[in-house]
């Protein structure tokens, strides 16, 4: 998790541009200018935002992006359309790599064309990109505004709270602070926690439900027994009784609660597609080549699951921010400044529900919930695109 | 087998149908001409993505969305006289000509029966639609089941579910001609049954068109089976009837290439020890389909002449048949030396 | 099974025996259900009663510290006051508390209130369902006919510009948690347009009304329920709209919808006994589910707007510790979880032919 | 039950696979469904062995049965004269990779996730056939060389998406043969290509049979294919979980003994008009084919069949045995008491 929890750092950008450098010089090499500067960009981005972490994977994709471009002329022998005697079969190891990396560009570039094609999708990526980079690298450029301020109230009125002005874009909250500062702040830690618990439960679900399909017999059945358990029981109100049980210090405790909560209606549908992936032909003829346990799993049973279970992925991910918001909104959960959930438990809490010129403070992280789990919903519309290899090899 | 050869009852010229795909427009049934008398069965042979089954929708009108008809007419002729064109009618007048006039036999017997529904509500609700009360329904019904060689009793209160696959291929068979139509099409209705079904099915498909004189258009990709009803064959090759004729003439004096390489392919169980050829190739994108004729790359008697101009169809024996191919004389001279 | 065939000759005996009416039961689809359902129902009690039996601040610990301190009362006389004023023994072992919940349990006692002196949870539950019965049940009715009408015809009619709009407002609804539309509304219609006044929206009636069966009664439950309806409906209706649009689209694609408008049928029968009818199945299940769901979500709008139904309640008794209720509350949720799975099953077979209750039986 | 009045036809190769006595059941929905009852075969080594029959008699449980999919639930198969059961560790994985299976459906039987050489690598890989790469490369072009499909290059980076039906069969084909079997059972493998490209196929398959010494075990419900197919082979009919007449094709074909494989041969309609029209069927005494949770007793056939003989048919199961005046084993009592003429 350091990596996901590292901010935006000065180090991070010098590793980036380090890091950037490789795409660039392969964009000059292979007179793809334009390429290379744009994985240079990204480099840089990501490598400022998550230091190595962010880097390094940054160079591959960009990289294998470059150069996919200039492989696709290239001739290859082995795809000429030449006799079997004149075909040379040999490769070095750098060729190999070479193609491996323009294989990584070519899904790449067809993963970015599927998600362009989909405007919703699209509409919903372009969201999702806008709340990471502003909570990313907002804090860089707005300071947090902690502390109350008296001296802002504004004359002739009761609370500090103010409506938008030219000075504070969104207004001010009910400690006279700055909105807008609290929203920059406040939202990384939601969407990482969000993102984590999403994970664990789909991880959680995918793990399970690929055991009970696969293994069947008496851990199929174990497994069926604890979901159908688990669904009897309202998600909402146990999740606030174990809030009151476990002490939450850390968010990762939250995600992983969430996590153990929420994986039966997933793992139910992966135990459904993995019983019926079972009994195609090609997993037949998997094991009739007797091409192992693992190869099944990896390679034929789950490359078909995996928009299945992205979508699923992104649907969970809003559903844990739902049920995190609504721990803070009933104030069952530690609460920690700044947080977009906190914001509304305080705004509710502080009796400014109904003030019109609370508007500001309490709209901001409101309609930025619902916007981003918007974005949620429409990129997921994309992901099946990209994940589909009928479309993905259409380049 | 008496032919009222000069009542026509379908009559399609010149139609074209197209629909749009992801890369293009696909000329799936281009400029199809033929008649359908009454009381003959015609059936329409050809291998997949030959343009049947869409022409078959364009003759009920129930193409998809994103197809469309470009050309072409096809009439109708009424049991008194009279003649329109259904691509003139309007959505009503198609509902009220469809099943009373034309039905359909489709091919997934166990998927054409809604399953939520009894065979007698079908019936019933056919028979609605159409103005036919439910009394006189309820006796057709039975008296066809019995034709049919169903437990006719027993089926009519029965969900599809509760039937084997050929009990609801025949049901289907009764239920369309439930409303006495001129015209039945078949589209494979004998290709997912078994062998003693499909039997089963053929012999009451005879029967009932003795006793009830009714017009078969025969869609299918099995040659024997056209071979065993058929009164006239028309062979389908991308998009286009390439020939049509007699079901003699189309089986014993094949006029067209495609025709005679069909036959070929096809094996035979009375033949003993056979050699057979299949085609070459595949058949062409209907996307772009190839210059002259369509079936010039796959073709063994192929010219200089078929790269670059596509064949007329020419009748022969008086109109009796015709057949789009430039090399008929060779192509006819092998099949009559094969038999 | 000599010893079978030997005491039951089966021409001498046409009644059933005994033992064979007891398999026939044990076989019948209801029992097995119901069986299940009651130890799935026992397994959530067991499961909930010693987790709330964990949580920190014990209500006991607190009236006793309470006692103490506003009373002047030594720790024994506080202890004592308090156990009398609970109606339970805190030394007792947890299990055998436990065994005597179940016991009462079985005889239709749900024990007393422990923050609520006096009165019985039994007592305290049938005051909270039916607010939430009638403002989820009827929300839910509504939301689902609502949106599967609408799913039915934007898929038949798909690409339209009607169909077009509809799908972008429900992703854009079913993809915003209830409690921020809730929010949202308040905001944007009661705080800065006005629309409705804010204090209104609170409670399950106005309390200057006797409650009788008159319109004025009727008409201010409605007017209380309003918006805690609206949000419930709103929150789920894009889901029935998606869900029954998708399940429309491939039931479209169906042979039998193909050979329906090839015999010529009204399209009215069509979108009814054909798309309609079969495009519904499987979103019966998720009804059921659903309806689980909504109850325990229901928490947060209820307690936003002090909606007297079971959610808040469940709400103040969590954050009350009031073990008795809590369980109470638990209990009805899972009840009504497991009846409304055993009801869509039996809606299932109504509606689908195909399925059949006894599985073992028919082939 | 292996009844000592048991024969099993023995093929003029060594055996290559022997089934014996081989049951098998299903269980769905809490009910015992046996799709297989009784079935005992020779497959020699090089043979050709079609199975036909309707659908649900089992042979493509038998054709799983034999590829290794499947295990009988009573009964030995051996390979090579040795029961599988005996196989142990590098010999058993051996045995595995010789017995392969091509599908039916050409649209499910290719992962569409991965390209043509991806699917052809994986077992090459996993199994060592190759050693390095560009021997990899070799055997792939040869393997797609071997069933048509050309040029090679052009194969390797398509998605099966991206092929014709027929293409597909040939990749199976070619998939099937990565791991050099011995046996290869093909499971309606032609039934869902075009007519036009089926003997392209079929052609294919006897080619490979040849070259490769391939025994094939071909399950077809399209007697006319089968005949075809396997001229220089055996037929073995199936009915309702049993095997009733099995002989040498032409045998079978020309000459049918069991009132069942009559039927089915009388039924089939035939390419050439005048002979179709004038085709002699037989006539059932019923159209229903029995359920497989409610087989009839004696021969399962007895209630369809025209020549049903009260007491007997009814009485006693068949057991397949040389009839007299036959080349081939039919299971039906009247005519191994040489009561049915004719056929």
């Amino acid at each position: 998790m350091i990596g996901l929890e590292t901010v935006a750092t000065p180090a991070g950008l010098i590793i980036g541009a380090i890091c950037g450098l490789v795409p660039l010089a392969a964009g000059v090499y292979y007179r793809k200018i334009g390429v290379g500067i744009g994985g240079f960009i990204a480099c840089l981005l990501s490598g400022f935002a998550c230091g190595l972490i962010g880097g390094l994977p940054m160079i591959l994709l960009t990289y294998a992006v470059v150069v996919s471009y200039a492989y696709v002329n290239r001739q290859d022998p082995f795809t000429s359309r030449a006799a079997l005697e004149d075909v040379s079969f040999e490769v070095s190891r750098i060729e190999q790599l070479q193609r491996a990396m323009a294989n990584l560009g070519i899904t790449v570039r067809a993963s970015w064309k599927a998600l362009t094609r989909n405007k919703a999708g699209l509409i919903g990526f372009i969201g999702i990109l806008f709340f990471v980079l502003v909570t990313t690298f907002g804090p860089l450029f707005i300071e947090y505004d902690g502390a109350a301020h008296m001296d802002r109230r504004t004359p002739g009125s009761r609370a500090l709270v103010a409506p938008p002005s030219a000075e504070f874009p969104l207004g001010l909250d009910w400690k006279g602070r700055d909105v807008l500062s609290h929203m920059v702040h406040g939202g990384q830690r939601l969407i990482l926690t969000s993102i984590q618990a999403g994970i664990l439960a789909t991880g959680i679900a995918v793990i399970l439900g690929s055991a009970a399909g696969l293994l069947g017999g008496a851990v199929d059945q174990a497994i069926t027994t604890v979901a159908n358990f688990i669904l009897t029981i309202p998600a909402f109100p146990l999740l606030i009784v174990l809030a009151a049980l476990v002490e939450f210090d850390s968010d990762f405790l939250l995600a992983l609660l969430f996590g153990v909560l929420n994986w039966p209606t997933l793992m139910r549908a992966v135990r459904a597609q993995v019983l019926s992936l079972r009994e195609r032909d090609y997993v037949q003829a998997a094991m009739a080549l007797d091409l192992g346990l693992w190869h099944i799993i990896s390679r034929e049973v789950f490359p078909n699951m995996v928009s299945y279970v992205a979508v699923n992925l992104i649907f969970t991910i809003r559903v844990a921010m739902y049920s995190i918001v609504g721990l803070v909104f009933l104030g069952l959960v530690p609460l920690r400044e700044p947080d977009w959930a906190v914001m509304i438990y305080t705004g509710r809490q502080q009796g400014v529900l109904f003030l019109p010129q609370a508007a500001g403070m309490l709209l901001s992280p409101i309609i930025a919930i619902a916007l981003f789990q918007l974005s949620l919903v429409l990129f997921s519309r994309s992901l099946e695109e990209i994940f589909n290899p009928r479309l993905r090899s259409g380049v | 087998m008496s032919l009222d050869m000069n009542k026509v009852v379908l009559s399609v010229r010149d139609l074209s149908v197209s629909y749009q795909a992801r890369r293009g427009r696909v000329r799936a049934v281009s400029r199809v001409s033929f008649d359908l008398h009454a009381g003959e069965t015609l059936a329409l042979i050809g291998e997949s993505g030959c343009g049947k089954s869409t022409l078959n929708l364009a003759l009920i009108r129930q193409l998809p969305k994103n197809a469309s008809i470009d050309s072409g007419s096809i009439a109708y002729t009424y049991r008194d006289g009279r003649t329109i064109n259904l691509l003139d009618f309007d959505k009503t007048a198609m509902r009220r000509y469809l099943w009373s006039e034309c039905s359909m036999v489709f091919q997934g017997a166990l998927n054409s029966l809604n399953p939520v529904l009894r065979v007698s509500d079908l019936v019933y609700e056919t028979a609605a639609a159409h103005g036919i009360g439910r009394l006189e329904a309820l006796t057709r019904a039975l008296t066809l089941f019995e034709q049919v060689r169903l437990d006719a009793k027993r089926v009519f209160n029965s969900y599809p579910h509760e039937m084997s696959g050929g009990m609801r291929q025949r049901v289907l068979l009764a239920l369309s001609l439930l409303l006495r139509p001129q015209i039945v099409i078949m589209d494979e209705p004998t290709t997912a049954v078994d062998i003693l079904t499909q039997r089963s099915i053929l012999d009451v498909l005879k029967q009932l068109r003795a006793e009830l004189n009714f017009s078969v258009i025969f869609i299918s990709h099995d040659l024997a089976v056209a071979a065993e009803i058929a009164d006239t064959v028309a062979t389908m090759y991308a998009g286009e009837i390439v020939e049509i004729g007699p079901v003699n003439d189309v089986f014993y004096r094949s006029r067209h290439a495609y025709t005679l390489s069909l036959l070929n392919a096809a094996p035979r169980l009375s033949a003993g020890a056979e050699t057979l050829e299949s085609i070459p190739g595949s058949p062409p994108d209907l996307i772009e389909p190839p210059p002259g004729c369509k079936f010039h790359e796959r073709c063994a008697y192929v010219q200089p002449i078929c790269r670059t101009t596509p064949p007329p169809m020419v009748a022969y024996d008086s109109g009796a048949g015709r057949a789009a191919c430039h090399e008929t004389a060779r192509v006819l001279a092998d099949a009559r030396q094969k038999v | 099974m000599t010893a079978l065939s030997a005491s039951s000759p089966p021409a001498a005996q046409p009644v059933p025996t005994l033992r064979e009416r007891l398999r026939r039961l044990r076989r019948s689809y209801l029992f097995k259900v119901v069986i299940q359902g009651l130890i799935t129902i026992l397994a959530v009690m067991t499961l909930t009663f010693f987790m709330i039996r964990q949580m920190p601040g014990n209500p006991f610990q607190v009236r006793i510290e309470d006692l103490m301190t506003r009373q002047g009362l030594t720790y024994e006389e506080a202890y004592r006051a308090a156990a009398s004023i609970f109606n339970f023994d805190p030394d007792r072992p947890a299990l055998l508390q436990f065994g005597d919940y179940i016991g009462d349990l079985l005889q239709g006692d749900l024990g007393m209130s422990i923050t609520k002196t006096g009165t019985p949870v039994a007592e305290l539950i049938l005051r909270y369902l039916p607010w939430t019965l009638f403002s989820i049940g009827l929300s839910v009715l509504i939301s689902f006919t609502l949106g599967t009408t609408l799913g039915l015809s934007i898929g038949y009619w798909r690409g339209s510009w009607f169909d077009n709009v509809v799908t972008t407002l429900a992703s854009i609804i079913s993809g915003i948690p209830d409690y921020i539309i809730a929010l949202l509304i308040i905001l944007i219609f009661g705080v800065q347009l006005e629309w409705f006044k804010i204090g209104q929206v609170r409670g399950g009636v106005d309390p200057t009304i006797t409650p009788a069966l008159s319109l004025e009664y009727i008409g201010s439950i409605l007017q209380y329920a309003f918006m805690p309806m609206l949000i419930y409906t709103l929150s789920s209706i894009g889901t029935w709209i998606l869900a029954m649009k998708s399940s429309t689209i491939s039931t479209l694609g169906e042979d039998y919808i193909a050979v329906a408008q090839a015999r010529g049928l009204p399209q009215r029968r069509i979108l009814s006994a054909y798309v309609g009818r079969n495009a519904m199945l499987p979103l019966i299940t998720r009804l059921a589910i659903n309806v689980g769901f909504i109850v325990g979500g229901s928490v947060i709008i209820e307690e936003m707007f002090q909606y007297p139904g079971l959610g808040r309640n469940l709400y103040l008794a969590i954050t009350g510790r009031d073990y008795t209720v809590m369980q109470g509350i638990f209990l009805v949720i899972t009840v009504a979880v497991v009846a409304s799975n055993i009801l869509a099953d039996l809606v299932i077979v109504w509606l689908d032919p195909r399925v059949r209750l006894d599985k073992g039986e028919e082939a | 039950m292996v009844t000592d009045g048991v024969q099993t036809m023995t093929t003029t190769a060594r055996p290559l696979v022997q089934l014996e006595g081989i049951y098998r059941s299903f269980v769905k929905d809490r009910q015992v469904i046996p799709v297989l009852q009784d079935i005992n075969l020779e497959v020699g080594e090089n043979e050709i062995l079609c199975l036909v029959g309707e659908s649900g008699c089992g042979k493509t449980t038998t054709g799983k049965i034999i590829a290794g999919l499947l295990e009988p639930s009573r009964g030995v198969m051996r390979v090579a004269d040795r029961p599988v059961g005996d196989y142990r560790g590098r010999e058993k994985a051996l045995l595995r990779r010789q017995l392969q299976i091509v599908h039916q459906d050409p649209f499910a039987s290719l992962n569409p996730a991965h390209t043509i050489g991806d699917i052809l690598s994986f077992p090459l890989k996993r199994h060592r056939m190759t050693e390095g790469g560009a021997a990899l490369k070799r055997r792939i072009w040869e393997l797609l060389t071997m069933v048509d499909l050309t040029p090679p290059g052009d194969m390797v980076n398509k998605y099966p998406h991206q092929l014709s039906g027929g293409q597909r069969q040939r990749v199976s084909i070619a998939r099937a043969l990565t791991v050099q079997p011995k046996l290869i059972v093909a499971d309606e493998a032609v039934s869902m290509v075009d007519v036009s490209i089926r003997i392209t196929l079929l052609k294919m398959l006897l080619r490979l049979r040849q070259e490769l010494g391939l025994t094939i075990v071909f399950i077809t419900h399209d007697l006319a294919l089968a005949k075809y197919f396997a001229w220089e082979g055996r037929i073995a009919v199936m009915y309702l979980g049993r095997i009733v007449e099995i002989g040498r094709t032409p045998d079978v074909i020309a000459h049918p003994a069991h009132p069942y494989t009559r039927a089915l041969l009388a039924a089939v309609p035939e390419a050439d008009p005048e002979l179709t029209r004038h085709k002699q069927t037989i006539a059932l005494r019923s159209d229903d084919i029995p359920r497989l949770t409610d087989i009839p007793p004696g021969c399962a056939f007895h209630p369809r069949c025209p020549f049903y003989t009260e007491g007997t048919c009814d009485g006693h199961t068949p057991h397949l045995k040389s009839a007299p005046g036959r080349n081939q084993q039919v299971a039906c009592i009247p005519v191994q008491q040489g009561a049915l003429q004719g056929g």
